[in-house]
């Protein structure tokens, strides 16, 4: 140690700052849990699951794997930042170690090593220092591509880039300035010193023959500590502090901690896990549709700086898109409604008038919901087949149906619809009924989310035909005909089934492959998630989706939602059937092949 | 070479008169006032797309100059002579003009809103009708009769229409377009004002009616109240007390207006029910002249070589009305050539 | 003999003049069978006395007034006591009455008896077999059979015939004697006048000339207010049932709420329920809100066509009964500078004006 | 003096001249489709609502395009937000919003 | 089941119910539609539907005595309906058929029974100055009160001829002729109509006080 010219403060004062207010947000974070989620999160260090914790915080916090997976380049720059510092702050101490003997050293030492230490003369010090160079290198090689992607953001594959904000803009600068002033700091000690390795020394040589190192050689360490400094001050009220509270919420999503329908402090830690990456705009269909201010990266940022959210947040249709585009796997669709919610000044309704509704004993209950009012061939497809099957059915809102509740939940009437949760559970559980069929994924949602029905087994209308396919109570029957399966929002991403549906369509017809399918099909436009969303967006959005599929030239585009097949039949490129429809149709097809089979055994008998 | 006279020097007279010279037929076109051009004069733009009618007119412009036109201006037929070919037809001022074929272009008359009392139109001055509107508008400067720009106006449907009292009982299809037309062109000069159209059923028949209706409503903030007026009174200071339903939600409903536009609706010409009546031509229920059938021989009479054209018998747009004359240019044609072989 | 009534020429509805040539009818011209009205010998029974004078003294004209006819029950036929049939049979026993007495030309003094008159005349034409109907039931009740009338005539239509005769006869002008400015009228004739049967009345339904043509004619000033084809708000069951009676008084203050910006001085009306209502909504409206419609502080005097006419005439206003109106008519009394024994007026007005003050 | 207790004065025609139209043209301005209603009755028609009652959304809609906002609230409790209205409109208004933004501001209002 | 036959038979109704365009102008000046909660057009399209169901609710409701019969609607209508006589003859049959009883506005006929009926049937004038009391007439003001106090004074004054004999205002009707009405009241059906209105009207009000 030969020097000590005080340059280290700005970095202590930023390092200690940030620590500081970590320890403090992380506690009043958890202070703010539930009790229930607080004894979830105790247990949780007992088990198992804090490896997978771990694992996920090196995946996703530092290698940043998922980013890697979608778009590898992207997920490069980001891993080279996260990774590449860590593995230099990891290895920087190392070095120090492995020179010292020691672990005393103060821990800004490692930081500023090469000022410290000019002579290092250890074993392995020619090895520390060309990885200490060569992880630099990887570092300044993500900068790079993080400016670029700032200049030329297509050359990532991305069309759009998120919009920065004041404290962005400093934490950004501090950010890129670290490493590149680092290079300068050790390339200008490698001069004087010839302690780098094969970077630094090189641009040590160049700087003693072109530049009075002496003049700018502590100048660039304060610069660095500096930068550090900012960067780290800045952190909390940036983008960055997805940083630290990315850690935080994998954690806690591994301690099983569930998103609420009321806004709470793991709400708020998901909020801060949004590192902006801007992933989700390209997932949203809504951007194409000209609409570009409910993208969920801008919800949480108006939210973060307390801005007017009104549009931002009830625009959006809430398809979950990018909730499965998310690298960081935030609840963005529960987060929204949680946040609606929040938002929304209780608005009074009163259903005293439902009362009146029927009663009846029934095993199974079918219920169809108001959109399949709309679409009544879905409900005369569902009587076909529970005629066929010959089950007892009770058709509960046959005549007066009472709404499940979603479409008030999503736009944030939280006690209203639980009056129609709590009317429609009362109406299901004198029925005494085992099960409860539904045709409609948005009540489906509802129902297994928002509904306590105990000993009631509640059933999707697929899956109830696909288990009706597999135990041979229905036929399989080709009815020859090319179909594209086009997974409903409230079904695929947002109950995550899948196969099931697919598998009663493979079982009448032909089912072309897409692309975007599954976690990645498309949204129809028309999602009751969105309360203020202009209806040329949604048209567009349903135009759209609508000419993906028609480049497959299917026969039928088959759905599993009411409300997806009426806003598809408005453009008439595709015929739309329900997955109901289509299992009537092949029904009929069977009975009368039936028919047939007996008149011609008949006819040779006789 | 056979001779065509032609009754009526409206848009259908012309159009008949344009084909059949191109054709090469010598044509006499008799007008009863000193002008061509008859009706479409009152309107200075035309619906769905607000083409200024002088447009329309200007296909016509070179036909007084035709050689084979005869003009005869300040005419008007009194008795045909059906005895015998060709006929004659036989003028106020006395002139005999034969002719093989007679085609009757005399279109409609504006239906006179003094009838319907209770509206008020020549009793209060505020209450004006469709065609005394389309004038302001051309001159680009609506105001009150006491000289005001007007802050409220409100059209009324279906005067002089579908009314049994007046004893018009059929559509005059025409008024709820022109109603929409007229109020987007006011509010365009007028942008304070507020406007109102009173309406019993909106008939936008046309393919591009609908479209304007909503962008009357979407762009123009046109209010449309569905109800017929019930009266008019007039306040002290002048303006206009009108009453009539609000029959979407079933109250009556009062409001006061600068100004009232009632969009008359259109009739046989008391010329057309009296040449007919002279000369034993047969008219329809509504007055109009009787075609032959309403599907294949909308422009043939009952009787031979007699057509008729555009609005003689009933209701038309100026583009229908060209249609039509059209076609009847083309049954004249393939008559007198048909008589020629 | 009967002529047509014509059109004048010089009306400010000059314009319209033509369309009027449609609302024109046979008015007779002599001996007159003349039926009472329920409502005006209940409360002006001085007006209708005042018409026979008019008729006898100023117009020489034949009449018969006969004791042997009853109610119309026209009141009871609009508040639903009264069936059809039994409607057609009273109406036909009148026409009865009529052509015992060897008149033929029928002079009503009430609007409600002229409406149901025609309308029962118009259903028999329409209907026949009510006609024989109706018949049948006089034969069979009374023993009676009867002919149909040769003219209907509301009297309102007879003084509107001879109200040039009048003006030559007459004292007074409807002009104020302090100013000699016309005096401003607004006019309200009764809805069963015209409206049910446009072609009946003088100048149809919406514009009805019969009394504006008479107030012109005797130097008053028509005024046409927005309500002026309002209804007075009888409404007949609605007003006979205390519960709903404030519907009629609802309707009347539309009116008197139009009127009053064009300071009117005189209410003039055909009909005797009108007359009644305008007069004692009026009194009602003071008594409940304070507001009084004229700028006297009197409110606005509500004359019938006979009384006007008398007036001008010269008859005393007390034998024809002006003190029995509620709202006070001597304010107009004075503007027309009529004269009279204002002692034995002012005598009368005291004693029920003292009531006022128990009540 | 005579009492007159039993007379009521009753105006229920819709006087355009007196007519609050402040929250109609706030509605208007959150949700500009609204003045397109061609008032077909559609959304009527289908309203889960109006099947158990006599809930009317077109006539709401109606009645507060003539500034009637007294009654307004209490009749809008009933809607259940479903938006089936929305979906069958022939003029895609957007009437989920329409009664969203009523209520809200109605309870501005009555808060502020 | 109501007699639609016979009611659509009423010449109130054949004449005055053609078709129906929903203008609106009938309720556009109909006094009633500003007072209550009416509408002449609602009237002519249950006319009109001919639904017996739907007919026999509008009679057995209060709706069909909001009307003040002043027929502004036949003046108006486009199409020469007039509502106000459709109305009357529905009240004639509501009566009639015992519906009116089902709605307070209807059993108020009773009343109307009671005064204008016993005005008729006694005294054969519709309206008589000894039948309107200050009680139940107290807007007819003081000078009214004056006029019960001094009715003979009044009638001399202006040439009436009260409760006397031979022609004039308010003459005592001669008993023949009001023998002739009465028999025409008994002989077309009035009586009946009024003993029914009474004996339902009476049986009801029992039933709602048991």
């Amino acid at each position: 140690m030969i020097r000590d010219p005080n340059f280290q403060y700005p970095f202590l004062i930023g390092t200690i700052f940030l620590f500081a207010y970590l320890i403090i947000r992380v506690i009043l974070w958890y202070i703010k849990l539930s009790k229930y989620d607080k004894l979830r999160f105790i247990h949780f260090w007992k088990t198992k699951s804090v490896w997978a914790a771990i694992r996920d915080s090196v995946a996703d916090g530092l290698l940043h794997l998922s980013i890697f997976k979608k778009n590898p380049l992207l997920g490069y720059m980001h891993m080279s930042l996260a990774f590449g510092w860590f593995l230099l702050i990891v290895m920087g101490h190392l070095e120090v170690i492995a020179d010292r003997h020691s672990l005393n050293f103060p821990f800004y030492y490692a930081v500023f090593y090469r000022y410290y230490q000019p002579h290092p003369d250890f074993a392995g010090a020619k090895v520390f220092g060309a990885v200490m160079d060569f992880l630099l290198l990887i570092i300044l090689s993500g900068v790079a591509l993080a400016i670029i992607k700032r200049i030329r953001k297509q050359i990532f594959g991305m069309k759009r880039t998120t919009r920065l904000k004041t404290f962005d803009k400093i934490a950004l600068a501090s950010l890129w300035l670290i490493f590149p002033l680092r290079l300068l700091a050790e390339s200008l000690s490698a001069a004087y010193y010839h302690n780098g390795s094969f970077m630094s020394n090189t641009l040590g040589e160049w700087f003693i023959q072109n530049v009075r190192v002496s003049a700018i050689y502590d100048l660039s360490w304060w610069l660095y500590s500096c930068s550090l400094g900012f960067f780290f001050i800045a952190l909390p009220f940036s983008r960055y502090m997805h940083i630290p509270t990315e850690i935080v919420f994998i954690f806690l999503r591994h301690a099983g901690i569930m998103p609420k329908k009321y806004w709470n402090s793991y709400a708020q830690i998901q909020m801060y896990s949004c590192s902006r990456c801007g992933i989700c705009l390209d997932a949203c269909q809504l951007y194409e549709a000209g609409v570009s201010n409910v993208q969920s990266v801008y919800f949480l940022q108006f939210i973060r700086n307390n801005e007017n959210v009104d549009k931002s947040l009830f625009g959006c249709i809430i398809c979950g898109r990018c909730q499965e585009a998310c690298p960081v796997h935030i609840n963005l669709n529960d987060l929204r409604t949680a946040l609606r919610i929040k938002a929304s000044k209780p608005l009074t309704f009163s259903y005293e008038y439902t009362q009146k509704a029927l009663q009846q004993k029934a095993g199974i209950i079918y219920f169809a919901g108001c959109m399949t009012h709309l679409t009544p061939q879905i409900k005369f497809s569902m009587r076909r087949i529970f005629d066929f099957l010959g089950d007892n059915v009770w058709f509960m809102d046959k005549d007066k149906s009472i709404c499940c509740g979603a479409p008030l939940m999503l736009a944030g009437q939280y006690d209203s619809a639980s009056q129609l949760i709590q009317k429609n559970t009362e109406l299901i559980m004198a029925s005494g009924a085992k099960t409860l069929i539904l045709s409609c994924p948005i009540c489906y949602k509802a129902f297994r989310e928002d509904y306590v029905l105990p000993g009631i087994s509640i059933k999707f209308h697929a899956v109830y035909l696909n288990e009706m396919i597999r135990q041979g109570r229905l036929p399989k029957i080709n009815l020859g005909f090319k179909t594209i399966y086009h997974d409903p929002c409230a079904l695929g991403r947002g109950s995550k089934i899948y196969d099931q549906p697919r598998y009663v369509i493979d079982s009448y017809s032909q089912r072309i492959r897409l692309k975007k399918e599954k976690a990645e099909a498309l949204c129809c436009g028309a999602g009751l998630g969105a309360i203020n969303l202009p209806i040329e967006a949604k048209n567009k959005v349903t135009f759209e989706a609508m000419s993906y599929f028609a480049r497959f030239k299917p026969n039928a585009l088959i759905t599993a939602c009411p409300l997806c097949k009426k806003t598809f039949a408005r453009d008439r490129r595709i015929p739309v059937l329900d997955i109901a429809e289509l299992t009537a149709r092949a029904i009929d097809e069977y009975v009368n092949e039936q028919k047939k089979t007996v008149r011609e055994t008949r006819l040779i008998e006789s | 070479m056979k001779k065509i006279v032609i009754i009526g020097g409206g848009i259908a007279g012309l159009e008949v008169s344009r084909l059949l010279l191109q054709e090469g037929f010598p044509v006499t076109l008799i007008e009863k006032s000193s002008h061509l051009g008859g009706n479409i004069r009152n309107y200075a733009y035309l619906f769905p797309d607000f083409t200024p009618s002088e447009e329309i007119l200007k296909n016509y412009t070179s036909l007084p100059g035709n050689a084979d036109l005869q003009l005869l201006l300040n005419t008007e037929i009194e008795k045909i002579d059906f005895s015998s070919r060709p006929y004659t037809l036989f003028s106020n001022d006395g002139i005999a003009i034969s002719a093989d074929s007679i085609i009757i272009a005399t279109g409609y008359q504006i239906f006179d809103a003094r009838l319907k009392e209770e509206f008020g139109y020549g009793i209060y001055d505020g209450v004006i009708t469709s065609v005394e509107m389309e004038k302001m508008i051309r001159e680009q400067h609506i105001v009150t009769p006491y000289g005001k720009a007007p802050r409220r106006i409100a059209f009324i449907h279906c005067v002089g229409s579908r009314d049994a009292k007046v004893g018009n009982t059929y559509c005059s299809r025409l008024c709820c377009i022109t109603a929409i037309k007229q109020a987007i062109e006011t509010k365009k000069l007028l942008p304070q004002a507020e406007i109102f159209c009173f309406y019993i059923d909106l008939r936008m028949y046309g393919l591009t009616f609908e479209e304007l209706y909503l962008n009357a409503q979407k762009e123009y903030n046109i209010q449309f109240v569905r109800g017929r007026l019930s009266e008019t009174s007039e306040m002290i200071d002048k303006r206009l007390i009108i009453k009539a339903e609000d029959t979407l939600i079933g109250r009556p409903l009062k409001m006061m207006t600068d100004m009232l536009v009632l969009m008359v609706g259109m009739e046989a010409s008391n010329f057309s029910k009296q040449f007919a009546y002279h000369n034993g031509l047969e008219i329809g229920e509504h007055g109009f002249f009787k075609p032959l059938n309403q599907f294949n021989a909308r422009g043939k009479s009952q009787k031979e070589g007699i057509y008729f054209a555009g609005t003689s018998i009933g209701p038309m747009s100026v583009a229908e009305t060209i249609e039509h004359a059209q076609a009847t240019a083309l049954s004249t044609i393939s008559y007198l050539k048909g008589k020629e072989n | 003999m009967t002529k047509i009534a014509d059109m004048t020429e010089n009306s400010p509805e000059q314009r319209k003049k033509i369309y009027w040539k449609d609302y024109i009818k046979y008015i007779p011209e002599d001996d007159y069978f003349f039926f009472r009205s329920c409502i005006r010998q209940t409360f002006f029974p001085g007006a209708e006395q005042a018409f026979l004078a008019i008729l006898k003294n100023n117009l020489h004209k034949n009449y018969f007034d006969d004791p042997r006819l009853t109610t119309c029950t026209g009141i009871g036929y609009h508040s639903d006591i009264i069936p059809l049939e039994t409607l057609h049979t009273m109406i036909a026993r009148h026409f009865s009455i009529m052509n015992e007495s060897g008149y033929s030309n029928l002079v009503i003094s009430c609007v409600t008896t002229f409406g149901v008159m025609i309308e029962v005349l118009n259903t028999w034409h329409e209907f026949p077999e009510t006609l024989e109907k109706a018949r049948e039931n006089l034969q069979k009740t009374t023993g009676r059979t009867f002919e149909l009338p040769k003219a209907i005539a509301h009297a309102s239509d007879i003084i509107y015939l001879y109200r040039d005769e009048i003006a030559k006869q007459s004292v007074y002008k409807l002009i104020n004697k302090e100013t000699g400015k016309p005096l401003k009228v607004v006019d309200h004739v009764g809805c069963h006048y015209a409206k049910i049967f446009p072609h009946h009345g003088i100048g149809g339904a919406e514009f009805p000339k019969v009394l504006s043509e008479m107030i012109k004619t005797w130097g008053g000033e028509v005024v046409d207010y927005p309500e002026r084809r309002h209804c007075c708000g009888f409404g007949f069951r609605q007003y006979l049932i205390k519960e709903s009676r404030g519907y009629s008084l609802t309707h009347a203050q539309i009116k008197f709420e139009s009127m009053q910006p064009f300071h009117p001085d005189l209410i003039l009306t055909n009909c005797p329920g009108c007359n009644m209502f305008m007069d004692r909504w009026q009194y009602v409206i003071q008594e409940t809100t304070g507001k009084v419609y004229s700028s006297s502080g009197n409110g606005i005097p509500v004359l019938t066509y006979e009384e006007l006419a008398a007036l001008l005439l010269g008859y005393d206003p007390v034998q024809i009964g002006l003190f029995m109106h509620q709202t006070d008519v001597l304010p107009l009394l004075e503007k027309l500078g009529i004269q009279f024994n204002k002692n034995e007026y002012a005598k009368l007005r005291e004693e029920s004006l003292d009531l006022a003050k128990i009540l | 003096m005579a009492t007159f207790d039993f007379l009521e004065i009753r105006h229920l025609h819709i006087d355009y001249d007196n007519l609050d139209q402040e929250l109609l043209n706030e509605v208007i301005r959150e949700e500009p489709s609204f003045q397109w209603c061609i008032s077909c009755g559609c959304c009527t028609a289908t309203c889960s609502a109006g099947n158990h009652t006599t809930f009317n959304i077109r006539r709401i809609s109606l009645i507060l395009r003539r500034g009637e906002v007294e009654g307004l609230e209490e009749e809008l409790k009933k809607c259940m937000l479903c938006g089936k209205c929305t979906l069958v409109c022939p003029r895609d208004i957007q009437l989920r919003n329409v009664v969203m933004n009523i209520k809200k501001i109605i309870l501005k209002k009555k808060t502020a | 089941m109501i007699p639609m036959d016979e009611i659509y038979a009423d010449p109130r109704i054949r004449e005055n119910m053609n078709a129906c365009i929903n203008c609106g102008v009938c309720t556009a000046l109909c006094p009633a539609a500003d007072y209550y909660d009416y509408e002449p057009r609602y009237v002519e399209r249950i006319i009109l539907m001919r639904n017996a169901d739907a007919l026999e609710e509008l009679m057995s409701s209060d709706y069909i005595w909001y009307c003040g019969q002043c027929m502004s609607c036949k003046a108006r209508c486009p199409r020469q309906n007039a509502p106000g006589t459709v109305i009357s003859a529905l009240r004639y049959w509501s009566q009639k058929l015992g519906l009116f009883i089902r709605s307070p506005k209807g059993r108020q006929q009773l009343i109307i029974k009671q005064n204008i009926g016993k005005n008729i049937y006694e005294l054969g004038y519709c309206v008589h100055p000894s039948r309107l009391t200050m009680e139940e007439h107290p807007e007819q003001g003081p000078v009214w009160q004056w006029i019960l106090n001094n009715l003979e004074k009044v009638h001399a004054l202006v040439d009436g001829n009260i409760d006397k004999n031979g022609p004039g205002p308010m003459r005592k009707i001669p008993e023949e002729s009001l023998q002739e009405i009465r028999s025409i009241l008994e002989g077309t059906g009035a009586i009946d109509l009024w003993n029914q209105i009474e004996m339902e009207v009476i049986n009801t009000d029992n039933d709602q006080n048991c």
